[in-house]
Parts: C-alpha cells; structure tokens; sequence
C-alpha cells in the first residue's frame, strides 16, 4: 500500500492556483527524477472525488521532453484551452496518468470561478 | 483516441488518495481563511471604536 | 469487546463516501468563510474612508 | 453501486457542530423509517480520511430503542465522555456501523479545537 502510494507523486504539479480566472490555463509539473515519462502519458482536469480515471473532464497528451538528461526536461508545461475547461464552480485538480492508466501525480483543488464572483475573488 | 485507463484496484486507491490531497489541502485553507476572518472582524472592532472617539473629538472641540 | 467490521469492499466505497461527506461541507464551509472575509474587507476599506473623512473634518473644524 | 450509497444515510446526525468544546459530547442521530437497529451497532469517532472501520479513534455501543414503533424511538443520543475523545486539531466524523460492520451512517466533520485556539472560534 505505502509503496503505491508513492507512486501519485512522481510527478509533482507546481504553482497550481485556487482560483483560474477565464482563459487559457497552464499547468506547470515536475518529473521526478526517476520517473521515465512515455509517450502516452496524459494530464487530466479531474472533479475532486472522481473515482476512475475515465472520468477526466479534459485531457491533453503529456508532452515527451527532448532530452531526458538535461535540467530543464524534468521542468513541463501544458497549456489547456479555455473551450474545454470547465465552467462551474466545481473543484477540480490535475491529474498525471500513465500510458499503463496509473496516476502518478496528483495536484491540489482548484476552481474555476464564475464571472460574478471574480471581485471577490480578487479582494480575498 | 482516449487515453488509456487500467487497473481498477489500484484505481480507487489513486481515487481515494487524490481526494485525500484535495481535503487536506481545503482544510488548511479553510483554516487560513477563518483565521483571518477573526482577525478581520477584530480589525472592524478597533476601526469602530476610533470611528466613535473620532466622532467624540470632533464634536468636543466643535462644541468648546 | 470490540465491535465488528467486516466486508473489505464496502469498507472502502465506505470509507471513500465519508471522504467525499466531509469533502462537501468543508467546500461549503470554505466557500462562506471566503465570502465574509471578502464582505469584511470591504467593511473594513469603508470604516477607513470614514475615519479619514472624519480626521480631515475634525481638522478643518479645528482650524476654522 | 448507487444502491449501497443509500446505506450510508440510513442513520442521520443531526445537529453535529463545527468545533466541540472541551467536555463530553452528545451525539444524536435518526433512525430513518426502515432501519433496524442491532444490539452490537455501534457510533465511532473516526478521523476523516479513515480507510476502514477498525480505525476508529473511541466508540460506544448504540442503544437499543424500547419500542420501535414509538416516534420517539427513532431519535437517539450517545454521549461519548471528555476522557476517550481527540485532543488534536484534526476533523473527525461519526459514522454509524451496523452489527456486520457495514456503514448506515456518515456525518459531516467536527473538530475539538485546542485551548488556545478557543477565542478566534467564539469570534468566528
């Protein structure tokens, strides 16, 4: 069990916000260092409390980093378009699963506020 | 296509473990945010009452 | 005497339901918390306005 | 999956609170109309997260109602003494288990605040 668990953090998700305000959003992740990401990784915005992975809200295919040897690949970005986000006030996080469908990575709750609690928001 | 997904043992695992993150994370910031509230409300207090002894003052001297 | 448990399925929709009970209220609870703190704040900006309006007016009336 | 959900809410607590002070605790819940309690079910205080029904942190056998056809029998009470209770800041929950171990009801959680903390509470 404790080995598994070990597993949901070899990709670590950085500088995930609580709130994202309408757009574009990027995620930013690290690999870690002995994880081997593969071609058909993906990165999922999850609904807090899903319970498999199919039931990912949006996806994009994680990239694969040009040279796994260098600093700088361990460092992703994927930016997800606005379209495909949600548009509630759900809580939502991300979510690394590899091609084999293991989550290696799991992100803080974040949400997407609505347009008329923006103010607030930006008070709070 | 769709990504992949296997492994349903070890997917409630993951499932579990993901909504444990989400929970311990909003009940730091439930915290944060009820400590500051208390703070804020305290804040409000102390304005209040310089808000009166301000008024007090002002109509003291108005008065004198 | 310690009371039974039993069927380790079960257990873990159990056990994971509770997670998501307690998930709910606290977001609940998150969500007021982080209103009346955004409520307070503006309480706050107006009772400093005020008191900044009441000092200059104790100054003029002090003055004039 | 949906048919076992609805065990979970068999049993209601009613009038849980945010924060305990220090003392004893009184515990009420509701039988719903088609429950029938067991001698051996039992009310836990279980630390929210728990994973299964044996890491219970205290617990206390539930009472039998006299008549079950009185209305009143539905409403009951457990008190759980200051001694067996949490002293840490954690959230907690009741959850009642049945005589087979099964879950019949789930409550919201609850904190016993630290004395020092006690005073940003009453404000809050």
């Amino acid at each position: 069990m404790e080995e598994r668990h070990s597993n949901f953090s070899q990709v670590l998700f950085n500088n995930v916000e609580k709130f994202y305000i309408p757009g574009d959003v990027v995620c930013c992740y690290t690999l870690t260092e002995k994880f081997v990401p593969r071609p058909k990784d993906w990165v999922g915005v999850f609904k807090v409390g899903w319970e498999t992975t199919q039931e990912y809200y949006t996806f994009m295919w994680a990239p694969m980093p040009d040279d796994l040897n260098t600093e700088s690949a361990t460092q992703q970005k994927i930016q997800f378009k606005a379209y495909y986000l949600p548009k509630d006030e759900e809580h939502y996080q991300f979510c690394y699963v590899d091609e084999d469908g293991l989550v290696q990575g799991i992100s803080i709750p974040f949400q997407f506020p609505p347009p008329d609690s923006e103010e607030d928001i930006m008070i709070v | 296509v769709t990504p992949l997904s296997a492994y349903p043992g070890d997917e409630s695992v993951a499932s579990h473990f993901a909504l444990v993150t989400a929970y311990e994370d909003i009940k730091k910031r439930l915290k944060d945010s009820e400590k500051e509230n208390s703070f804020l409300k305290k804040r409000i207090r102390a304005l209040e009452e310089k808000l009166v002894g301000a008024r007090v003052e002002e109509e003291t001297s108005s008065v004198g």
